[in-house]
């Protein structure tokens, strides 16, 4: 390998890493000698913009043989899932202002996931997970607004290690299995019966199902959405999701599936739908809302492994990017208040119209576009997957998939109902629209006008 | 534009003024148009009936083609032959007198506008009705005429009572057209074709195919279901005795000279159906002579003037029922023509008393009228006699040949003329009641209305003198005659010679004979008639209340349509089957919400427990499927 | 070869049981101590496979999880001082604020 | 102008009056009032030219617009006129500027909000007519839902919530099973010919096994069912025209409600005809059963707005036996039926708007001796009660009696056949007639006539605004009563092209169900 190579390939890591050393330079230096949400957000930007020019212009590379590359679709997925943390950092400007640590963390979690959207081999893949996670940890427990949020922390860590630990035991026995640590033999192994590898491959999707929230193994999302800050709650709804899917579209690629292997990445997928839409109903806290809604989506998101091989990339990456647009432009329209229990509480919600029309506007659009109503691009997000489920012969499955998503238009509708149909109760305070809330919004709504209007461009692209 | 169309639209335009701009014009200039329009149309009338018997061919215009549809197109266009000759002039003619007779009576009356052109609205619908050449154009006319009633019925609406027999008038219409419809759509499927001539023409046609004929009782009955709720026969009559509740000249154009004679038109109109369906053609005898004399029996004990009236017609409404059923159409039409004159006369003659009365119309405190209003009750008296059948009257002519033809015809039979010829003496017999009860006998109006009974206005008592004169020499004109090569009267020549003097005398006995029993009971203080009525109190009481029918009626479908309809259809399909299903699923959803809430205690321990279960479960389930 | 299977029942042993430890123990220190006992249970069977196969790829990845377990546990310890400083007591059960 | 340019200007309006109404400054809600109603009627006009422009004549698509949307799946934005939509069109635009109008005085609350969501629908639904793709035309039908959940849901009554979620959970599950089918029939679609299409036209060509077009159909007649809506998926629309303001009432009558009856007739039973041709007796038994049961609800209703809920159940019970009859006079006639329902049911629910908005009553125990006091008022309701209940020389009469006509004379060589059974519903079908009258006459004469009841006695009668409103509708159903052969002539096509599509057998008997 050429150190140019790497260099060159390994850009938007480098960027990410050049973002990191100056918030540490930043943040011992006897004075701030410059904004870490203006550095985070420069290089976060820096670092998509330039995987995606890499991406188009095709580029494609292998600096660490085995263990890490880039091709242009990998470059693509790289730089929707950086695009997508541009908004988090500006979101994060009234929840931590300048407050260098957050910056940090979320710069290196970030990392983590570059790295694992690129890895070949199981040992990166790790790195990858870890190094995605183990900042998230810290980053609930950042939010020092909530008493509970070390106990979400913790929850979420100890979960997580559980997760690892399946994950890197599902690792160890396809190593034995096949020899090899690449990440190419967990392809073949979906197809092969021999029982070491079979149990292998499942320990692994479950490990992804436990990252990624899917019933049963959710129940750390609720907790650690509710007790995060919005920003974490977003970083988490949005890019490690997004991060983790990426992942497992890598890790499971175009290789055909085995009867078992459909049936498992069904009715989990199926369960969580149904259990995160009907949950959600009942919740008046709108981070824990989110989070089962989160739950429900992660059951979408893994159905488009049920399609042809050929067919999950872009239905995942066009997903992600629909689902992670509007969640964001959901959360940087939430008004703002001092108190944060108050303010994650739907009732902050009763007639947000006659307070603040744009920002119930557009939380109404993302709800809506949420719920897979067109011509919101959450539907054209979902008829993809479900299009592509049902093409693969599992007709059954989209049709309980889709009614299960049926189950979800309730809770949706009723925070609109929120929004719009009740008067606002006298406490609510005036909003504050914050500057930078405002430029994440504007950022996620013009990608969220164009996956509606041109959503053939798009998936053309992808 | 042609003359029949121009006949049609004449009132439409006194419609349309009177309607639109009438309250502003006054009164006078409302008249005019009133009743200047159908005066015109008369005249107009007149002139083409005269171009048709110039010309011996019917004649037809095409307005405009309502609508085409595939190959078929249903055209508006109408059509002038003998039969709708004699029917466009009893409409226009009558029909104008009577408009003239409203400017008296209803000179009161602040919706003198309306009235007028809801009059002219229902001339309008009903020239539609005769002149119309499908029976597209008739159904319009139909169902338009039975608007025209249902809002003059309905006039003075601020009493229910008025609002509901309209309502109860129109409803039953409904029923009826429900029934012609069936009957337009048969035939329709049959011949591709709702033109009245084309289709008697197709059963009159010698090649016309026996599945075809086999067709026309269905049809017959279809379509005489229609007649039933029209022209008011049995089980659809019911309506006819509360339209009394309208204005009287309403009363007298349309619920005796007019519109309730459509049905007998249509049959006549459509005899070339009935000519071949027995069956349809006894159904309508046996129905006619059910009618005529269930109404009958019941005019005997009516008390209200106008109510005796309304039966009496229902009653004759039967005659001619009975005369299309034996096939004797032109006969049917005969009386439909001499009833216009003489039963017009009898309500405008009532609603003369009732003017005069100042709005009584309970016969029981009249009496005696005949010299303080002496015009209307030399009418009144012409009138009864001509209804009763005292020989050289109009009336005596028709209903003689009605029950000639009951007896002689293929089709009659000696029942049908026993149960004609008794009702025939009870006609006799109720209107002399009548007679007598109001105009004879001793006093026994009020004293307050009394003293300022008056002769009606010229406007209406000319016009009671032109319709009594009418009454008299109408029998002189034999329409049958005049009919016959277009609706050719039942092969029973000899048998009618044979018979004709016997059946002469017979009715005129029975008219005479009613006159008598009538003159005897209720002649002089009518004691005898209240001894009559104390000694068959029980049988006085079930006709007084008209058999109880409405309440029948009421109890077998009012009633269960609309306890039906709430307990079964709203209570218990809409609001506990369905709604109840959907809101029960709606709460289960909450619940289970709730539930899955509960699972997520927040116990750590808990959730490490679901990573393990499902670990396990996965390896297990792949272990056995794979 | 049954030394092989035997270390590998082994760790999967571990495993197990550092799962069941964090299912069914309630001291939080003791939860992650489990967590851990998996992740060696891990290291175990990867060490075995290594040998076994004489790939050096499985030992390598057995540094790593080093690393990475004392990274956790490195969050893990302030995050549970946190807890405690808060609740004054190290029973799992008495964090169950979050629910719902 | 070039008229495929014109429709999409007519249909792209209603979006151009939303950003003119954002681009208005707070608080000018006369402005906003006029600048509505000027797009309105801007449209109607637009949409008149091109239904001069409309070519009786040419069978199929008219003034088409294609551009590939999402190329990689065969989606294109394909609109265009033809014999199914144009009236339906036209009545959209004719119902427009009503319905701004007759919402000036009623709606004071978030006017702006109102008017943008009243574009909004106005959009969906002239969309949902035009579309010539089922992806685009599903699109359409999802996006009607969320301004009528606003509508209902912000400017409703007292159980507005409960109403509007009631709707829209009814429709939005119709609508998910129905996107099932979308997709399988798409999928089949290439399976069995290879072209990956969206496209209306190619999708008439697919060849499906009898118990697949079955189920396909079970799921599109579910969603269209419900919009009709046909018993006993109808629950919804009572709750929903009583809390509807009375825009929403006249939208979801006058419109939306065409919307699953033009679905029946354009794409569930033309995409399944054997299927439907099997399901016929079903079909004609629902239609018979929503005429009568709508009616004998409405019977008793003490509601003024629930009399003609229901009342509406009715007429598109006709509509749907005029479908299902395949018989051109009954579909022709059922066609004729939408158009008028859409006027009748329009003009009486703004009707009640307008007295509502005087006496704040929906109790019809509340009324009485109307025709008293507001005479002008009363006039129009009786012209309009008139037609709904189908009196000759009004649009309602043309509707059902080609409807009846069309059924009968479609059963009756079945019947001779040896099957009763459709002839026996068309014939109980002529039953609604009667009970037609019998509702809405009662219903008349215990709102308009007896004495004036106490509180009302000193009603202003109709403003000329109000009076303007009804009088184009009344002229609008007695122009379609008097001369419907205008319309039937620009629908003439389509009925014949319909006839023909779910006429001829398309199954195949190699399916491929799972």
């Amino acid at each position: 390998m050429s150190w140019q190579a790497a260099l060159i390939a390994m850009l938007p890591e480098h960027l990410l890493l050049a973002g990191i050393v100056l918030l540490t330079l930043i943040e011992i230096a006897p004075r701030r000698w410059a904004s870490p949400l203006a550095v985070s957000a420069v290089l976060v930007a820096a670092a998509a913009l330039a995987a995606a020019l890499m991406s188009l212009a095709g580029y494609a590379a292998a600096p660490f043989a085995g263990h890490f590359s880039v091709t242009p679709t990998t470059l693509l997925a790289k730089a929707i899932v950086l695009a997508l943390t541009v908004p988090v950092v500006l979101l994060a400007r009234d929840d931590f202002g300048d407050d260098g640590q957050f910056y940090l963390l979320l710069l290196s979690s970030l990392y983590g996931v570059s790295l694992l959207l690129s890895a070949d081999s199981f040992l990166t893949l790790f790195l990858g997970l870890e190094l995605m996670s183990l900042p998230v940890y810290a980053l609930v427990l950042l939010a020092f607004r909530r008493p509970e949020s070390a106990e979400a922390a913790l929850k979420y860590l100890i979960l997580g290690g559980t997760a690892t630990a399946t994950f890197l035991m599902g690792a160890s026995l396809l190593f034995g299995s096949s020899g090899t640590l690449a990440l190419s033999t967990f392809a073949k192994a979906l197809s092969a019966n021999d029982v070491l590898a079979q149990a292998a491959v499942v320990l692994i999707i479950l490990s992804f199902f436990l990252k990624a929230a899917v019933v049963p193994f959710h129940t750390w999302a609720p907790d650690a959405y509710e007790a995060a800050s919005i920003p974490v709650t977003a970083y988490m709804a949005v890019v490690i999701k997004a991060g983790v899917l990426l992942a497992a579209v890598r890790l499971v690629g175009q290789a055909p599936l085995s009867s078992t292997m459909v049936d498992l990445l069904a009715i989990l997928p199926l369960i969580s739908i149904v259990w995160g839409n009907l949950t959600a109903m009942r919740q008046s806290s709108f981070r824990r809302m989110i989070a089962y809604s989160s739950i429900a989506h992660a059951g979408y998101l893994y159905y488009a492994f049920l399609g042809a091989g050929d067919t999950r990339f872009t239905a995942v990456v066009f997903y992600v990017l629909a689902y992670g647009v509007m969640n964001l432009l959901a959360f940087a329209s939430l008004p703002r208040s001092a108190d944060d229990n108050a303010r994650d509480h739907l009732d902050h919600l009763r007639g947000l119209y006659q307070r603040d029309p744009f920002a119930a506007l557009m939380i109404g659009m993302a709800m809506l576009s949420l719920a897979g109503i067109p011509p919101l691009p959450g539907f054209v997000a979902k008829f993809l997957i479900f299009k592509n489920v049902i093409a693969a012969g599992y007709t059954l499955y989209a049709v309980l998939g889709l009614v299960g998503s049926y189950l979800g238009i309730y809770f949706y509708l009723r925070v609109i109902q929120y929004l719009f149909m009740s008067t606002r109760e006298p406490t609510a305070e005036a909003v504050i629209t914050q500057r930078a809330a405002l430029g994440a919004g504007v950022l996620c709504l013009i990608p969220a006008v164009v996956l509606s209007v041109f959503p053939g461009w798009v998936i053309g692209l992808l | 534009m042609g003359a029949l169309t121009l006949i049609v639209l004449l009132p439409l335009a006194g419609f349309l003024v009177n309607g639109l701009a009438g309250n502003r014009l006054g009164k006078s200039f409302v008249s005019v148009v009133g009743c200047g329009l159908p005066l015109l149309a008369f005249a107009v009338a007149v002139k083409s009936v005269l171009a048709l018997l110039a010309a011996g061919t019917p004649l037809i215009e095409t307005v405009f083609t309502w609508a085409t549809i595939g190959q078929q197109s249903f055209e508006i266009s109408f059509y002038l032959d003998r039969l709708s000759s004699v029917m466009v002039l009893i409409v226009t003619g009558v029909g104008s007198v009577i408009h003239i007779y409203s400017i008296g009576y209803m000179h009161e009356d602040n919706g003198y506008a309306r009235f007028f052109a809801y009059l002219n609205l229902f001339l309008f619908f009903m020239l539609m009705l005769v002149l119309g050449r499908s029976l597209l154009v008739l159904f319009v006319g139909w169902e338009g005429v039975g608007l025209a009633s249902y809002l003059l019925i309905g006039f003075w609406f601020e009493d229910p009572v008025n609002a509901q027999a309209g309502k109860k008038a129109f409803i039953a219409n409904r029923i009826g057209d429900a029934g012609f419809l069936l009957g337009m759509f048969l035939l329709y499927t049959a011949l591709g074709t709702l033109e009245m001539d084309r289709i008697n023409a197709a059963f009159m046609s010698p090649t016309a195919t026996a599945s075809l004929l086999g067709l026309a009782t269905l049809v017959g009955v279809f379509l005489f279901i229609g007649a039933t709720g029209k022209s008011a026969q049995i089980p659809l009559y019911v309506w006819l005795p509360d339209a009394m509740a309208g204005p009287t000249p309403v009363s007298a154009l349309i619920h005796a000279a007019t519109m309730v004679t459509a049905g007998v038109y249509m049959t006549a109109r459509m005899s070339g159906i009935y000519l071949h369906s027995e069956v349809a053609s006894h159904l309508i005898a046996v129905i006619g002579a059910a009618t005529a004399l269930l109404a009958a029996t019941i005019a005997i004990t009516q008390t209200d003037i106008k109510k005796v009236l309304a039966y009496s017609t229902v009653s004759q409404l039967g005659f001619m029922f009975v005369a299309a059923g034996v096939g004797a159409y032109g006969v049917a039409v005969f009386h439909l023509y001499t009833h216009a004159f003489f039963k017009a006369c009898l309500f405008l003659g009532a609603g003369s008393v009732i003017h005069a009365m100042s709005g009584e119309q309970d016969i029981r405190k009249m009496g005696a009228l005949a010299r303080k209003i002496p015009l209307t009750s030399t009418t009144f008296v012409i009138a009864t006699a001509a209804i009763a059948g005292i020989p050289f009257l109009s009336g005596f002519f028709s209903k003689d040949e009605i029950l000639l033809y009951a007896l002689v015809s293929p089709l009659g039979s000696k029942a049908l003329f026993l149960v004609m010829a008794l009702t025939a003496l009870m006609t006799a017999f109720y209107m002399f009641r009548l007679l007598w009860l109001v105009f004879f006998g001793s006093s026994r109006v009020e004293p307050e209305v009394a003293h300022h009974i008056h002769e009606s206005p010229l406007s209406m008592t000319s016009v009671l003198v032109i319709l009594a004169f009418l009454s008299i020499i109408g029998g002189y004109l034999s329409i049958p005659h005049f009919l016959a090569p277009l609706l050719p009267l039942p092969s029973a020549e000899e048998a009618a010679h044979h018979y004709h003097w016997t059946v002469v005398g017979i009715s005129v006995a029975l008219g005479l004979l009613g006159l008598a029993g009538a003159w005897f009971v209720y002649g002089g203080s009518g004691e005898r008639g209240k001894r009559l009525q104390a000694q068959f109190a029980p049988m006085h009481r079930l006709l007084y209340a008209k058999y109880y029918v409405d309440e029948l009626y009421d109890a077998l479908l009012g009633r269960p349509l609309v306890w039906i309809s709430d307990h079964v259809f709203l209570r218990l399909g809409d609001r506990l089957l369905l709604d109840g299903t959907l809101n029960g699923l709606a709460a289960l959803a909450q619940r289970a919400a709730g539930r899955l809430g509960r699972v997520q205690t927040g116990s750590l321990h808990l959730y490490a427990l679901f990573v393990l279960l499902g670990i396990v479960g996965a390896l297990l389930w792949s272990w056995r499927h794979g | 070869m049954d030394k092989v299977q035997m270390l590998l029942g082994l760790s999967m042993a571990l495993f197990a049981l550092g799962l069941t430890g964090v299912i069914i123990r309630r001291n939080l220190l003791v939860m992650l101590m489990c967590m851990e006992l998996m992740l060696n249970g891990v290291n175990l069977s990867l060490v075995t496979f290594a040998h076994q196969l004489g790939a050096a790829a499985g030992a390598v990845l057995v540094f790593l999880v080093f690393v990475v377990a004392t990274a956790e546990i490195a969050i893990a310890i302030p995050i549970v001082l946190l807890m405690v400083r808060r609740k004054r007591t190290l029973d799992a059960d008495a964090y169950a604020d979050l629910k719902g | 102008m070039d008229n495929a340019i014109m429709l999409n200007l007519v249909l792209y309006l209603p979006l151009l009056g939303i950003a003119m109404l954002a681009a208005l400054p707070a608080g000018h809600e006369d402005r906003v009032r006029s600048t509505s109603f000027g797009v309105m009627v801007a449209q109607l006009f637009l949409t008149v030219i091109l239904y001069l422009r409309f070519d009786p004549n040419v069978a199929g698509l008219q003034f088409e617009t294609r551009l590939p949307w999402i190329s990689d799946w065969g989606v294109y934005y394909q609109i265009g006129l033809d014999g199914y939509n144009v009236l339906l069109v036209l009545l959209t635009a004719f119902l427009g500027p009503l319905v701004v109008a007759g919402a000036f005085s009623a709606i004071t609350k978030d006017v702006k909000l109102f008017y943008a969501m009243v574009f909004l629908i106005q959009f969906a639904m002239l969309g949902t007519f035009v579309a010539q793709d089922l992806f685009l035309f599903y699109v359409f039908w999802e996006t009607m839902l969320i301004p009528m959940f606003l509508i209902i849901g912000i400017w409703g009554g007292e159980r507005r919530i409960y109403a509007t979620l009631k709707f829209v959970l009814y429709t939005a599950f119709g609508s998910i099973l129905m996107l099932a089918a979308v997709i399988y029939l798409v999928y089949s679609l290439k399976q069995t010919t290879g072209l990956t299409s969206f496209a209306f036209a190619d999708l008439y060509r697919v060849r499906l096994p009898v118990d697949v077009q079955s189920i396909l159909l079970f799921a599109f007649a579910l969603s269209f069912a419900i919009k009709v809506p046909m018993v006993p998926l109808h629950t919804w629309l009572p709750d929903a025209h009583v809390e509807a303001p009375t825009a929403g009432s006249v939208i979801l009558a006058g419109v939306l409600l065409k919307m699953g009856t033009y679905g029946f007739m354009k794409l569930g039973f033309p995409l399944f005809p054997d299927a439907t041709r099997a399901a016929t007796p079903l079909i004609m038994a629902l239609a018979v059963v929503s005429i009568v049961y709508g009616a004998c609800l409405a019977l008793v209703q003490t509601d003024i707005k629930k009399i003609i809920a229901y009342s509406s159940i009715s007429h598109l019970g006709y509509v749907m036996l005029g479908l299902a009859s395949l018989d051109l006079l009954g579909i022709q006639g059922a066609v004729i039926q939408m158009v008028s329902h859409g006027l009748t049911a329009a003009g009486l629910f703004l009707m009640v708007g307008m007295i509502y908005e005087r006496c704040h009553t929906r109790e019809l125990a509340a009324y009485g001796g109307l025709a008293k006091i507001m005479p002008v008022y009363s006039v129009f309701f009786a012209i309009l009660t008139l037609a709904s209940i189908g009196l000759p020389t009004t649009s309602g009469f043309t509707g059902e009696f080609l409807v009846l006509l069309g059924a009968f004379r479609g059963a009756w060589p079945i019947y001779q056949q040896g099957d009763a059974f459709p002839l026996a519903m068309s014939v109980i079908a002529v039953s609604g007639v009667v009970l037609g009258a019998l509702y809405m006459l009662w219903f008349a004469q215990r709102f308009l006539f007896g004495l004036a009841k106490a509180p009302h006695s000193d009603l202003t009668d109709l403003n000329l605004r109000e009076k303007t409103i009804l009088a184009t509708i009344v002229v609008a159903i007695f122009a379609l009563g008097l001369y419907p052969q205008e319309p039937l002539r620009k629908t003439e096509v389509a009925a014949k092209q319909y006839q023909q599509l779910v006429g001829t057998s398309r199954t195949t008997v190699a399916g491929s169900a799972r």
